[in-house]
């Protein structure tokens, strides 16, 4: 448990230092984009954000797979805590990408395919959430884990009908391409690591929570059903 | 006894218990609901021709026993062999030689008594089902009702029609869970009858019921389930009415009744 | 100049999000700390 | 042949019960209805909009009447007991899918034959001539949202607020199907050729198959306790 807790606290700390280069690299090393102008900043934040929402997504999805197959509360555990965090990570994708579209397109949003599907994964995995709520103590596990299976095969799916759908009519704004220099993608490689670390710590934290919180669960009902069958015996 | 997947199951069923004599056979089941234990370490086997009654307190988990038995649910873990099937993974044959019958009488309200059983008879693959359906009718006292609709039948009605539905398939085992709730005295007598019949053709029957009286009286052997745990199980010859009567208020803490 | 600003409500809103997300694990796991606490001490008074 | 026969028996019940009430289909014929009257006022479709919207307002009739058929397919089982007695029968888990879907998908039809001549007298809209080609994609559509909402129904069934928890878990995953039964609609009601919308069909297809596969798969779960 101490080793655990020493490893956590470097690993806290290197995350620490990896954002804080990363806030360097952002505003300092990399140069403003000609087009754009300072706004593509933005541009690393929403990026690596995208990218990790998508693969907190996946990491559900795997779980989820595995706790139908093992049966493993853990897998459960793993698929409902990704989820969280990829909630997270996709609402900040939701809320830069149109920060970003409003000064360089003019709107705050398109219904272009990768922003509907992104809308949409952010739709799914929060009833995916919300069906963890509502659904009952024996079925919780497995019916958010065929959600989980579901939403995930369905991305691919949705992401081709959108684009199908946009091709049709004609497309009112197209976006520029970015032309990207050496010590930008510099940047996107340091900002994507510094996420990816800061990901991988709070989805260790949330399922140590999980852990910690299915033990006391589990403390609390085996004293009661001590109590309980105690004070049956006293009255029998 | 005569359509040909009943003799074949009955063959499995021989293979099986060549093994061991056991017709029902549960080890170590333990169900949890969420992180609140239902039942611990349960075993319990009964030989063909056994009549098990079990007795318990309301919440002592008779009712989740029985769904675990007869694979409605799955246990947490521990195993079922009913007839020597693996209630995990044999789940549809084990279901072609069980029998349930509980205060839920699975019927459909809107159909007439013929076309629940006609419905039933097709997902059991019921030879020859119009006879059958007739002959069964005719088992529990319901010939002339037929064509009725369910929804006017009145509470023993239904409760006789879902006997008839639940022996359609002539299966070797019946699972009874709490079959006397909502029935008035006549027919409670009329179900007892029933009962006895099933009893004396040999098959196996667990039912699980709060009246003690009624339960002793049919019943070849006796158990009672307290929070989950099998507390006691005796064979009838061993057990004098009164005696047990007063086991059963000691092991589970209620207070007798007025009689 | 807008685009600082838009630049500034971008990065300011992703970090409000993660720090309330950071704030709201920490502070769970604080309170089931206190619960196990809790029941430590229970489970010492009665043996 | 067993299977079948089997799965038949559960659209035979499911039918016959139906039939003596007609609960489920009048209610959804006349909530298909409404959705036409409201939109039309919603809308305002004059002649000059109409055929541009008409494919959207069809599908957005068929999908919420289609739900309220979903919601009662297992809550009505669930409500009345009777969904022990269906699990007890010996009959794989698939076929108690296969059967309830079937079933769902015969009652939105009924109602989205009503729901097309209703269009056809209300909106002057001929639908005869595009009959062949609207009907495979209404087929297709709507064996898709039956399949999706088969498994749902039966999840929603044991949740809390069945019916708002139903419609939230239906509609996300449904959207590739809406796109693309409305586009298709669309272009068929244009007087497109069926060349024009095999792209769509083949997104309906791919739809249809995918999750028929993951019910196949994981339906036995749902329904264990």
């Amino acid at each position: 448990m101490t080793h655990n807790r020493a490893f956590l606290k470097i690993f806290q700390f290197v995350t620490f230092f990896m954002m804080l280069l990363a806030l360097y690299a952002i505003f300092v090393y990399a140069p403003v984009e000609k087009s754009m102008g300072i706004v593509q900043k933005i541009f690393y934040l929403h990026v690596p954000s995208a990218f990790l929402a998508f693969f907190a997504f996946f990491i559900t999805f795997i779980a989820s797979i595995l706790y139908l197959y093992k049966r493993n509360h853990r897998w459960d555990m793993i698929a409902f805590s990704s989820a969280e965090i990829g909630v997270i990570f996709c609402t900040i994708v939701l809320i830069t990408g149109p920060i970003w579209a409003k000064p360089i397109w003019n709107v705050w949003w398109t219904w272009d395919p990768r922003l509907t599907t992104t809308l949409i994964l952010w739709f799914i995995y929060v009833v995916y959430l919300m069906l963890r709520r509502v659904a009952g103590e024996n079925q919780r596990s497995t019916f958010s884990a065929v959600f989980g299976i579901f939403g995930f095969i369905n991305v691919p799916i949705t992401f081709l009908a959108i684009r199908l759908w946009r091709t049709i009519h004609p497309l009112v704004i197209t976006g520029k391409g970015i032309s990207i220099s050496t010590p930008m993608t510099h940047t996107l490689i340091i900002a994507s690591v510094a996420f990816f670390l800061l990901f991988l710590l709070l989805l260790i934290n949330r399922i140590v929570l999980e852990k910690m919180r299915f033990k006391v669960e589990e403390i609390r009902a085996f004293i009661e059903d001590k109590i309980h069958l105690e004070h049956e015996k006293q009255g029998g | 006894m005569d359509s040909s997947w009943q003799r074949q199951s009955c063959q499995s069923v021989r293979q099986s218990m060549s093994k061991d004599n056991y017709i029902i056979e549960a080890r170590g089941l333990v169900k949890k609901f969420g992180f609140k234990t239902v039942l611990r370490k349960i075993d319990l086997s009964l030989k063909k021709g056994d009549f098990l009654a079990l007795f318990g307190p309301n919440g002592a988990g008779k009712t989740t026993l029985i769904q675990i038995l007869c694979s409605l649910m799955l246990p947490t873990s521990g195993n079922v062999w009913i007839a020597g099937f693996d209630a995990g993974y044999d789940r549809e044959a084990l279901h072609k030689v069980i029998g349930v019958i509980s205060h839920n009488t699975f019927l459909y309200n809107n159909l007439s008594a013929y076309e629940n059983l006609k419905f039933y008879g097709r997902m059991y693959k019921v030879k020859n089902l119009r006879e059958r359906i007739e002959e069964v009718m005719g088992l529990v006292g319901l010939r002339g009702y037929m064509n009725d609709h369910v929804q006017t039948f009145s509470r023993g009605m239904q409760q006789r029609l879902s006997v008839a539905r639940a022996i359609i398939h002539d299966p070797l085992i019946f699972f009874l869970d709490e079959p006397f709730t909502g029935l008035d005295q006549h027919g409670v007598e009329d179900f007892k009858q029933i009962l006895k019949k099933f009893r004396d053709q040999g098959k196996t029957i667990v039912m699980t019921s709060h009246d003690l009286d009624r339960g002793l009286e049919l019943c070849t052997q006796a158990a009672i389930l307290k929070s989950g745990n099998l507390v006691y199980k005796e064979d009838i010859s061993k057990i004098i009415q009164d005696d047990f009567k007063e086991v059963y208020f000691k092991l589970t803490g209620e207070q007798a009744l007025p009689v | 100049m807008a685009g600082t600003l838009y630049l500034f409500a971008a990065f300011g809103i992703t970090w409000l999000i993660i720090f309330i997300y950071i704030f709201s694990i920490s502070r769970r796991q604080k309170t089931l700390e206190r619960q196990i606490e809790k029941i430590s001490k229970t489970l010492g008074d009665h043996s | 042949m067993t299977f079948i026969q089997k799965v038949w028996a559960i659209v035979w019940k499911d039918i016959t019960s139906e039939l003596r009430t007609k609960e489920i289909l009048l209610s959804m014929c006349l909530f298909s209805f409404l959705v036409l009257i409201i939109f039309n006022f919603a809308l305002d479709t004059g002649l000059k909009n109409l055929r541009e919207n008409i494919s959207g307002i069809l599908w957005v009739a068929f999908i919420f009447s289609g739900l309220m058929g979903l919601g009662r397919s297992f809550g009505v089982e669930r409500d009345r007991g009777t969904l022990h007695g269906l699990l007890l029968c010996p009959i794989s888990p698939w076929g108690i899918y296969l059967g309830k879907m079937i079933g769902t998908f015969i009652f939105m039809v009924v109602m989205e034959i009503f729901t097309l001549s209703i269009v056809t007298v209300l909106y002057n809209i001929n639908v005869i001539p595009f009959l062949l080609p609207l009907g495979l994609i209404i087929f297709l559509g709507t064996l898709g949202f039956a399949t999706i909402g088969t498994i749902f129904s039966a999840m929603s069934a044991t949740t809390k607020a069945r019916d708002v928890m139903l419609s939230i878990l239906v509609f996300p995953i449904s959207v590739p199907m809406i796109i693309a039964s409305v586009k298709a609609t669309g272009i068929i009601l244009w007087g497109g050729a069926i060349q024009e919308i095999y792209s769509w069909l083949k997104i309906l297809i791919a739809f249809d198959l995918v999750f028929l596969l993951l019910a196949y798969l994981t339906f036995g779960f749902i329904i264990e306790e």
